[in-house]
């Protein structure tokens, strides 16, 4: 038990604060809330931070990263330290994409997209969920067929978020339509000014259209813009959903705004009184204080597997599930303290913090069910972790 | 002895729900609320003919003089359809005020206009439970100063009901100088609040509230109880969509409510707020019918059914999956005035205080 | 909406009124705590209560009864009444197994058991649940096989409550092994007195042995000590299953124990507050009394729906789910504002009402499960009151 | 940075572990609370030969010098076998509170026989946490007068460490005259609590602890970080238990763990528990590397795993079905084990105040 960090890192976290402090300024302005873009950034900031290592860290030179070893705590002191000076931090293509060509793509697929991802000059949405294939994703049924050297697609694609700035998109669709589902799927790359390419802004309960509807009408791809196999996409996706993990429930941002909330109980009043002196909501608070703290030191300790290249187990699994959860306990709590001030949204006078816990609340129990619902992650815990059998199978005649 | 519903109950409420499900669909709603006026005239109109604004109203007003369970049918009804007309203010807090605490001439006045659904009061009591961004308003000679927040049915109100600090119901003229009314947007955009800036503004006292409080107190009673019968509608409509929905959606070859766990949070939602009836239904008899258990059971309808629907609307969320979340299903209307129920005329935490306090356990 | 008693149920308490306290003298001690259990009570005090219709009230009279109508508010009336006075009430022979062999019984079957058990001469047990068979009832393997003019039952039974008491048995056995599950069970009745039946007490966490594991070795019963035809069982069971409905959870006994914590909490006190001066505790009690106050008026909904010999629908499904859930989340309460003292057990010093509190949170969480877990009442509440479609059928290589 | 446990760390819990499983099986355990003395003397023997009672004395006085954290894993381990020996009180508490405050000769007298495992000190501190059946405990020129309740490990205590209502500390003989010491019975038959009566009873006072509550908190927050440990170990076995039920049992032709509502009951848990492993190693590191935080942190380890112990206690009974509540399994042992850790040194919410406290809330 070390919770301290030894002087290689703490040196290198001097130099990250070094280089901030001079160039900060040179920094443009925070990056869009739209989640899954690349940050917004110049490229010339982007550029920079590739030089001195603080984006693209672990991506091959070759392919315009900076091409250090993965160290996972070094990543992590970039991003403390980046978050601690407000500085928009770099990015590395797209986390989701960028790591699955490399794996899995062929040397003209990666010089092709990798470098121009990493410059930030290619941005990328991704086309997997559909109306009809939400917990069951490989039941997809958006087809692409080979006609002459190119890929004939027509489907819809939902839950697109960033489908109207994307210059490309990551698309798993079907291609072997008897296979079994798993075995029938392809994972095919293109841009999104292609002929036949129809985005439609899907607006939540928030009142945003974070996500979009894609819908393909005759989209023609060149025959050779597939990454990995034909009936392979299945896999190659989980390769990219394996990189994407951990992004959900991270348990610094939970504490943040848990710092944020009892902020707000020692500031604001209910009748004269302190919201904090409300033994109810005192009481609240303190229970979510426990849990959020407990799900904190859970983070530390898979930090650490991950710095040993261990693999964590249950204390990962549990991350999305807890994590989303304390995160919607926490915007009720901050909704319910402010009253009937909670409830102010859209820009009213005596708005608080810009009607952020609305709108949290509201986001966050989307993401209770986005990327897998509550339900499916308690039977990948139960599964996968625990060991406890699937459901059995059902015929297709089943239900 | 007979807990149910009388015929005449059941055919109120089946009449009001028929009509809303054809005349204030959803799509009608969404126009209403996006147009930001919160107030659909065709809708408040075809329920003034069905006697809606006038439940409360005495027949020798021109009323039909039911009582507050009839007036919790119909709120529930308006829940369950998220119908964008005043009511829980307008035709049930301010009537009750009136008949309890005005003047002969004030009754005259006002309560035919409001069964006749020609004017809509506003009603101004949140510094009365709990004072947020304001030191409450003050009555003197017959002005009135200080702020009035989150008054309920404010926006298109020809009259306000304000209660000063003393606990006394004032009759406000909104247009009258002296005074500022300011809309306050909310997640709801179903019902309106607004802010009231008082400058010694001219206000009429109702009489029956001088040095008495019950009246104030009464009127929070019935206030929070539509509320309750609010959330009820609309609770009741997220879970029959809930289960609806789990009936037709299809995942792994099978219809999701055959997965346990989609089945079982359709049957605890259906486990919680089923009991939700028969305590709204007895809170609202008791009211009127045993007015010594009236306050503790307001405050239990409004603290317990705030805690259901709030239950309820999460879980049928959950249960739609990625569709519940979308503005095309328009589920989040439900949701976002179930949660407007939750905080106003006192948010569940303040409203059990008041529950210990009328069994004097504190 | 109406809650008055009409001039004729006014009456009748009031008649049942001046009869206790004419009578109650004569009534002997209260009944013992055992579940399942007729009462002790002597039988004069019984055949007195058949006489005026306080027991036994809707069993012909021919059969020992009283033989009157049926009616819900009266018998609800009488028990008001018995448990205002503190007076053991009467019974009606066993609330299982009288009306099963009332409807379904031969004439020579009825003469031969009911009048008895309405006298109290013979008690009764139920043989339903084995080691292997809980939720899954219908699997049940103790089997009995005709041997002459004789059943053999050989097997086991288990959570028989009152069986080291009982004068008589009414068990299901497998008589059909060939035949689908629910159609090979019989319905039989026997003497506990016959050779091969061996009743060992079944300890559970409490400390009690409310329960017993039976077990039978060579048992003969004769072959027309069977209720209903052979292989129809499990649907004479459900008529039995019918009646014992609406038996737990009752709101009322709920409301006496809220009642009863309230005082507590009024009287008690920590570090010299009053218990209910502590804002959390009195939240908590304050949360419950709402469910409970729900619940109470969905008994009275219950109640009138079934006095108009209407079909309560779902008020009537969630009953068991929720009155055990708030019975147990009263106990639970109860312990918690006692803190250490709540802890307390077993006749110590300082111990509350008898440790009744620590009994009930571990008896009801028995309660939760037993009789139908909890699971099981949500499958029901969604599949029958719902109308959700059931598990797909799995086959019996599944799992 | 490494937030995980030491090689020697997981060598010290293993190995009290496995001696556990063969030395203090499920029918140990069930005989020594059966006779009721709560102390199985093999057991305590063993346990004394691995270092257990002397892990907090320090090397001169005969212990292994081991911190708060190596004394949570055998708590923790303690808790999973629901061994009946003391631990909390006598080998935890009250060598902390010898080394923050005792003299030089208390510190020999008492530390190497507690080592040795030939003492045991029982500890009498709930009415400094909240009062109940007592006017608490005054002490005036070496002498106590007043009652303690709940005392830990009492028992077969050689002595017995008492707080006054100054907060001071105070070494009692429980055989001198003026001290009547009666066992009360609780649903744990594994752990005694007992009352102690003092009138003029002698005491010898913590020369440390006189005008300064520190070593009296310093103590509390140690002994509920040990509850809090044995509550993790306690909880944990029965969520394994669980699990392995869920496995093995079948019904409906399947085993019942692939049914989604078991499934999802056995996930809820390790969703719970598993992070109650971080904080109880967090509280326990920070009790001596962080001591600024150490308060707090025991007092959320303390009130959270009450909570989530609370949670798995239940959820386990029910996934194992009527078994779970039969002595046959013996599941509740661990249960009402569970149950005591809540309530004793303070039950959740009263611990959670001291939270508040800590962070200068209140």
């Amino acid at each position: 038990m070390d919770l301290e960090y030894s002087p290689e890192y703490r040196d290198f976290r001097d130099e990250v604060r070094a280089f901030l402090d001079e160039n900060k300024h040179q920094a443009p302005g925070p990056r869009g809330a739209t989640p899954g873009q690349p940050p917004n950034s110049p490229k010339a900031w982007q550029q920079l931070l590739i030089e001195h290592g603080y984006a693209a860290r672990t991506i091959p030179r070759e392919y315009g990263g900076y091409g250090a070893e993965p160290d996972i705590l070094k990543t992590r002191i970039i991003a403390e330290e980046f978050a601690r000076a407000r500085v928009p931090p770099g990015h590395s293509g797209d986390n989701r994409l960028v790591p699955t060509v490399l794996e899995l793509g062929t040397e003209q697929q990666k010089q092709w997209l990798v470098p121009p991802s990493v410059r930030g000059e290619m941005s990328w949405c991704q086309g997997y969920s559909e109306p009809g294939s939400g917990s069951d994703l490989a039941s997809l049924s958006t087809k692409a067929e080979l006609d002459g050297d190119e890929w004939v697609i027509n489907g819809q694609k939902i839950w697109t978020s960033g489908a109207q700035n994307a210059d490309m998109m990551f698309c798993l669709v079907r291609t072997e339509p008897d296979a079994p589902k798993h075995n029938g799927i392809s994972y095919l790359v293109f841009s999104m000014d292609t002929p036949g390419i129809d985005v439609r802004p899907l607006v939540t309960m928030t009142g945003d259209a974070f996500f979009n509807e894609v819908f393909f009408t005759d989209v023609r791809v060149p025959k050779d813009q597939i990454i990995g196999k034909r009936g392979e996409g299945w896999f190659v996706a989980n390769t990219t959903l394996r990189y994407e993990r951990g992004g959900l429930g991270d348990p610094n941002e939970a504490e943040n705004r848990f710092n944020r909330i009892a902020d707000i109980m020692q500031r604001e009043t209910v009748g004269g009184e302190r919201l904090i002196d409300n033994p109810i909501y005192r009481d609240r608070l303190l229970k979510l204080q426990g849990q959020i703290l407990a799900m904190k030191f859970n983070g530390m300790r898979v930090l650490s597997h991950n710095i040993k290249g261990e693999e964590p187990g249950l204390p990962r699994w549990i991350v999305k599930l807890n994590g989303c959860e304390l995160n919607h306990q926490m915007a009720g709590l901050a909704i319910d303290v402010l009253g009937e001030l909670g409830l102010l949204y859209d820009g009213s006078p005596y708005l608080r913090d810009g009607g952020f816990w609305q709108a949290r609340y509201m986001l966050d129990l989307g993401l209770i069910i986005g990327g897998g619902t509550a339900q499916i992650q308690k039977n990948m815990i139960g599964e996968r972790a625990l060991g406890l059998p699937k459901e059995p199978k059902v015929a297709e005649a089943g239900a | 002895m007979d807990f149910a519903l009388g015929e005449e109950q059941r055919m109120l409420q089946d009449s009001i729900a028929r009509y809303l499900e054809s005349g204030c669909p959803l799509e009608r709603v969404r126009d209403v609320a996006e147009a930001g006026d919160a107030r659909a005239d065709d809708v408040w109109q075809e329920l003034t003919n069905l006697g809606v604004h006038g439940v409360l109203v005495g027949e020798d007003y021109g009323g039909v003089g039911l009582g507050l369970l009839e007036a919790a049918l119909i709120a529930e009804a308006l829940g369950a359809a998220v119908a964008p007309v005043p009511f829980a203010a307008s035709a049930v807090m301010a009537p009750v005020a009136l008949a309890d605490a005005g003047s002969g001439e004030q009754k005259e006045a006002w309560l035919p206009r409001i069964a006749a659904g020609e004017a809509v009061i506003g009603i101004g009591v949140s510094e009365q439970i709990g004072r947020r961004e304001t030191d409450g308003v003050r009555a003197e000679n017959g002005r009135l100063n200080g702020k009035a927040m989150f008054v309920l049915d404010a926006a298109a109100a020809d009259a306000l009901l304000i209660a000063s600090d003393d606990g006394a119901l004032h009759l406000v003229d909104p247009s009258a100088n002296g005074i500022e009314r300011a809309k306050l947007k909310t997640i709801d955009r179903t019902r309106t609040v607004a802010e009231v800036v008082l400058s010694d503004a001219p206000a009429e006292l109702l009489p029956g509230s001088a040095d008495n409080r019950e009246p104030l107190l009464r009127m929070i009673d019935a206030g929070r109880l539509m509320l309750a019968a609010d959330t009820l509608g609309a609770a009741q409509t997220m879970a029959d969509k809930a289960v609806a929905y789990a009936k037709e959606r299809r995942q792994f070859n099978r219809v999701i409510g055959s997965f346990q766990a989609v089945k079982h949070m359709c049957a605890e939602m259906a486990a919680e707020l089923e009991p939700c009836r028969s305590l709204v239904w007895y809170a609202a008899h008791a009211y009127v019918a045993i007015p010594e258990e009236g306050r503790l059971m307001a405050c239990h309808a409004k603290a317990h059914l705030s805690e259901v629907g709030k239950f309820v609307a999460r879980k049928s969320t959950e249960v739609h999956g990625g569709m519940g979340i979308t503005d095309l299903l328009g589920l989040h209307y439900w949701f976002k005035r179930i949660g407007f129920n939750r905080q106003l005329l006192g948010a569940p935490e303040l409203v059990r205080e008041e529950a210990a306090q009328a069994q004097a356990w504190v």
